[in-house]
């Protein structure tokens, strides 16, 4: 189902923006795929400063999704993706499923190789709390994305929900083809300009390994683990606990060609058959 | 290709030797690195950025602000005031090893042609990233004053480190030293005189500035490079840097600086701005002051 | 309600074992208070090794509860901390409502100041899913220990819910007299003797301070803080963000004389009045 | 008051200055530091911590092995052979630069008064916690054999470390130096020959002697030991310790190294035990091999 990347490590989702930005400075074409920022339907101006500030071992932020709304990224990037041999999986959040659908609905054009679906997003219908917590919400935005489109469907969970066995088979159920297992865990924002950040990075790679052995546990299709990871250890500490493929965020910032020399790496230690 | 993607090709990490460094007030720091490219490319109001190797704990890049630059013998200094583990590592660097500076990051300030008379302000520690705009303005022939505000004497940053050419006004809120009070009190004094300002310091100071200079047009009468003639460019507009009186050195914390994470953003007049990109120089028209940081 | 404190800075449970081991070596008097290792109902020889391993700013653990047994403990213990003007909480672990209240039963006596019942243990009528991830198996729990005993009851939640402000909600009603929030977050056992591990220390520093802001924001009984706290600056982030109190787990192992010292600085910070 | 408890009383924070650091195997570093208290209070087979600074994001004292003592001159020398962070910040401190020393920690091996020939067993790096053990064995007018087991000619700890009494014998599995194999096929040449042995390496080299240890006394008719008399302390038991053939150094990750965290448990015949106060040195019959670490 993700055959299409080219190799198992990724940018993942808000740390590598629309890809087009680092065009010039990074070798796209040794990642295994670019997953874009988090892409609302209408263009959003973002979070109040300071969103984002160290924590020990971690990065915590709060971006409040800034981005063009989804008609401008697909009208101005999707092109320039076409002509890339680099996968471009667009990263999509709405606090609704009527949303996610209907951006899904439209992103079916070329150089875009598949959705994911970011459910760590505020669900309208149950007070904000995210969607992610809940198997059922987690389930209905899956099958209304679904519905959508033809795109692979690649879900994104967050480790918050404690134990994500349920979750993962909800989503799988409704349709999903692949899981992301990691995101950020939600954290105190009181150093950040919103009341709730997100925690990513080192710190909390311990917990996002075992959310990736609890889906590997629980579903057959193909994991993608994310969360701090930064060397080729990591990627295979994934890897062992059940993953396919692996995402790195947070390293990403400090350096732009890590998830390329990663790749290489791995590829040295495994070499493809 | 635009200006700024081509300031962001030429960003490359320097492998840069530390050739001497100096505690010059407690707690702060000057490091001199040998950097012959950084030193040549650098300019006023740049920065640069350093990675502390993995087992710091520190998952981001730490933004270091550049204090004078030697374009003859291809040296960089730097300034490190703050006691996060970043600098803390980079304070452990010795004579004769190297650390990888990244840079030159962000928009320089930018100097009118026609300004001669320059004025300087500064908050605190951040005063050593206007050192370089005083360097070149001088070499350019241009006069400088710098109104520097601090609690005491004990934080006043030494004139022994300034060119001779650079007039200096100290004011203290314990009055140790020169005037007693803000140094903003001290600009009123010198805005007719000055034909453009530079300015560093905490995001609160920055926003008495701005404010301080939205009524300084009406105060004087007329802006004095205004005057001068030709279609002026709209207010608050990038175009319109060149022309501003006063443009700010925002400080806010960086993480990629390579304009893709979005972490380093603050509201700007014309919606979202990267401080890391666009900044960290603004023209004061170019951000809303009413939410500063 | 947690007025027998001497003051806000306390030990927490399984970082200072039964207070007896550092005795000689730590001034006892200074801390606010000790919670002792987990104790459960018989006796236990713990988790294989190696049973602990560092994680990017943070500490992995599996310790499987060792421990002499309820009935050893308060036999050998408590005939002690009856000696000692720091005022010891007992910290209960066990795996079924049953189990807790026969151990609350029996330790009110002389020593004991108050109970603290860890939800964390996997809850055996729910096929080992933790207590603290259900609101109404973890009132069902809090109400059959505030039945069993007039000691007061501080209900240990971990931050593994994702969202605690229902969990806080239903331990409060079922009668628990304060909350602890942070405890460690569930993690990859991978490197370690178990499956599973928990991590502890300042990576999760934010994620527990969330936790305290969710639960302040839901019940007002007193939050007791803890997770990754070891420096003064944390101790006020924490008090912040609305804890009563603080417990000082992972960074006691590496400075034994911490929580004393943390009590000490806060005193002049925040003179009592 | 029992003698652990002593122990623990005497385990103070020793500041130590830093003298001398070498590398003196890629990635093996020794360093030499001045603490006369530790000096004369360290046993062999006891070990240090340390608390690396916040900010290296290791939120846990490290273990450091003592590699030698001398105690008239009041110097400690510690073994550094690992890249994780603690080990990194300690290898970062200059000579003259102080830093805390925790010690001594944990029991030290027992060697018996009646024992004149000792047997010192090591694979890889962890030989250099022996070397304390030959030093003062040596003084003691005892006689000592040192078998290294290693990768290659290339980790070979250097016999011009040890004194020149010692008899020095390797193995390396690429035959590069010394016997071709493993150093446990060493052993059974010796084993009639040492009064007592004392080994140090990792959980496996160290399970798969304590099965060779457990043959001896079937191979050699009788423990040389256990035939001079008296009752003997039953085996597994602490007070049988000074008797045993073979003692372990066994490496285990420790937290708190004051009893209260039990991080550092493993199984032992009598239960669980703490490496980290009742070892970190065992009687092999102390310990359960079949699930060695
Ligand atoms: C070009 C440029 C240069 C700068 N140079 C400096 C400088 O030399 N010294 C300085 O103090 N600030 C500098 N800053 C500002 C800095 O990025 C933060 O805005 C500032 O440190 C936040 O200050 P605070 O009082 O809010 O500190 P706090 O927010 O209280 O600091 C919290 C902690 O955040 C940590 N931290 C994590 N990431 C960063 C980061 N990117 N920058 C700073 N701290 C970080 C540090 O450990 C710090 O102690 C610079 C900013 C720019 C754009
Ligand atoms: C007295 C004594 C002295 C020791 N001295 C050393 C020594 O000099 N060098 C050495 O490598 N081991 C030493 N150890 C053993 C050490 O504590 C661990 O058992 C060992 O490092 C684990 O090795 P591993 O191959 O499993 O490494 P891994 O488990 O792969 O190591 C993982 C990482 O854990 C980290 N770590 C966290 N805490 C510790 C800790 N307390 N000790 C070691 N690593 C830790 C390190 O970053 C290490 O890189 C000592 C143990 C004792 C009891
Ligand atoms: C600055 C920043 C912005 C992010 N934006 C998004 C986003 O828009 N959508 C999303 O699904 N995840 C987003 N993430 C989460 C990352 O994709 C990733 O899941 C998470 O950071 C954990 O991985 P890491 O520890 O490697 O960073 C963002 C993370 C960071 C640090
Ligand atoms: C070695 C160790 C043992 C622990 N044992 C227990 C325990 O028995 N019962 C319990 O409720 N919490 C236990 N904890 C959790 C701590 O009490 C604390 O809640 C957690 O570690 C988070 O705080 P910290 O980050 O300050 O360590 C243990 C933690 C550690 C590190
Ligand atoms: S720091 Fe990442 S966009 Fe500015
Ligand atoms: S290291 Fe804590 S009990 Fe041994």
């Amino acid at each position: 189902m993700i055959d299409f990347l080219l190799n198992p490590v990724m940018a993942a989702a808000g740390c590598f923006g629309y890809g087009v930005e680092a065009e010039g400075q990074v070798d796209l074409s040794r990642l295994g795929a670019i997953v874009t920022r988090g892409t609302t339907l209408q263009p959003r101006s973002g979070a109040p400063a300071p969103r984002m500030v160290e924590a020990p071992s971690g990065l915590l932020h709060a971006i409040g999704h800034q981005n063009p709304g989804i008609a401008q990224v697909l009208e101005r990037f999707a092109p320039r993706w076409a002509t890339w041999t680099v996968p471009v999986i667009l990263n999509l959040a709405a606090s609704s499923a009527e949303d996610f659908a209907s951006m899904a609905g439209r992103a079916d054009v070329p150089g875009v190789a598949a959705l994911e679906i970011d459910l760590a997003s505020p669900d309208l219908a149950r007070r904000g709390r995210p969607i992610s917590l809940d198997p059922a919400a987690a389930a209905r935005v899956t099958a209304a994305v679904r519905q959508a489109t033809d795109l692979p469907v690649i879900v994104k969970l967050s480790p918050a929900a404690g134990d994500v066995r349920a979750l993962t088979r909800a989503v799988v159920e409704a349709g999903a083809n692949a899981l992301t297992c990691g995101g950020g865990m939600p954290a105190s924002g009181a150093t950040l300009g919103s009341s709730t950040g997100t925690l990513s990075g080192p710190a909390i790679r311990p917990i996002a390994i075992r959310m990736v052995e609890q889906a590997h546990d629980a579903v057959s299709v193909p994991i993608i683990g994310c969360g701090g990871v930064a060397t080729v250890a990591d990627v295979l500490a994934m890897l062992a606990a059940g993953a396919a493929a692996v995402q790195i965020g947070t390293a990403l910032l400090a350096d732009p060609t890590l998830a390329g020399r990663l790749a290489d790496e791995l590829r040295l230690l495994r070499p493809p058959v | 290709m635009s200006a700024r993607l081509q300031a962001s090709r030429a960003s490359r990490p320097s492998d840069a030797e530390l050739i001497s460094a100096r505690e010059f007030l407690p707690g702060q720091w000057l490091q001199t690195y040998r950097a012959p490219s950084l030193a040549a490319s650098l300019r006023p109001g740049q920065y640069l950025q350093v990675d502390a190797p993995i087992g710091w704990g520190v998952p981001m890049r730490r933004p270091v602000t550049v204090h004078s630059v030697d374009r003859g013998r291809g040296e960089v200094s730097v300034h490190l005031d703050s006691a996060d583990p970043a600098t803390t590592w980079l304070s452990t660097v010795r004579p004769s090893e190297n650390v990888a500076l990244l840079g030159p990051l962000g928009r320089p300030v930018r100097v009118d042609p026609r300004s001669h008379q320059l004025l300087l302000i500064a908050e605190g520690p951040a005063v050593a990233g206007l050192r370089f705009i005083a360097d070149e303005a001088l070499t350019a022939g241009r006069r400088v004053t710098l109104l520097l505000g601090a609690h005491g004497a004990a934080e006043v940053y030494p004139s022994s480190l300034l060119p001779d050419e650079v007039e200096y006004v100290v004011a203290t809120d314990d009055g140790s030293v020169g005037h007693v009070g803000s140094v903003v009190d001290l600009v009123t004094r010198y805005e007719a005189w000055a034909d453009q300002a530079f300015a560093a310091g905490p995001p609160a100071m920055l926003a008495t500035l701005a404010r301080l200079a939205a009524g300084r047009e009406k105060r004087l009468g007329v802006a004095r490079l205004g005057r001068r003639g030709g279609r002026a460019p709209a207010r608050g507009s990038q175009r319109a840097r060149p022309r501003s009186w006063l443009q700010v050195l925002l400080p806010q914390r960086v993480g990629c600086a390579l304009g893709v994470c979005l972490g380093c953003v603050v509201m700007g007049s014309d919606g979202p701005t990267r401080v890391c990109r666009e900044g960290p120089v603004y023209e004061v028209d170019e951000l809303t002051w009413d939410d500063p940081t």
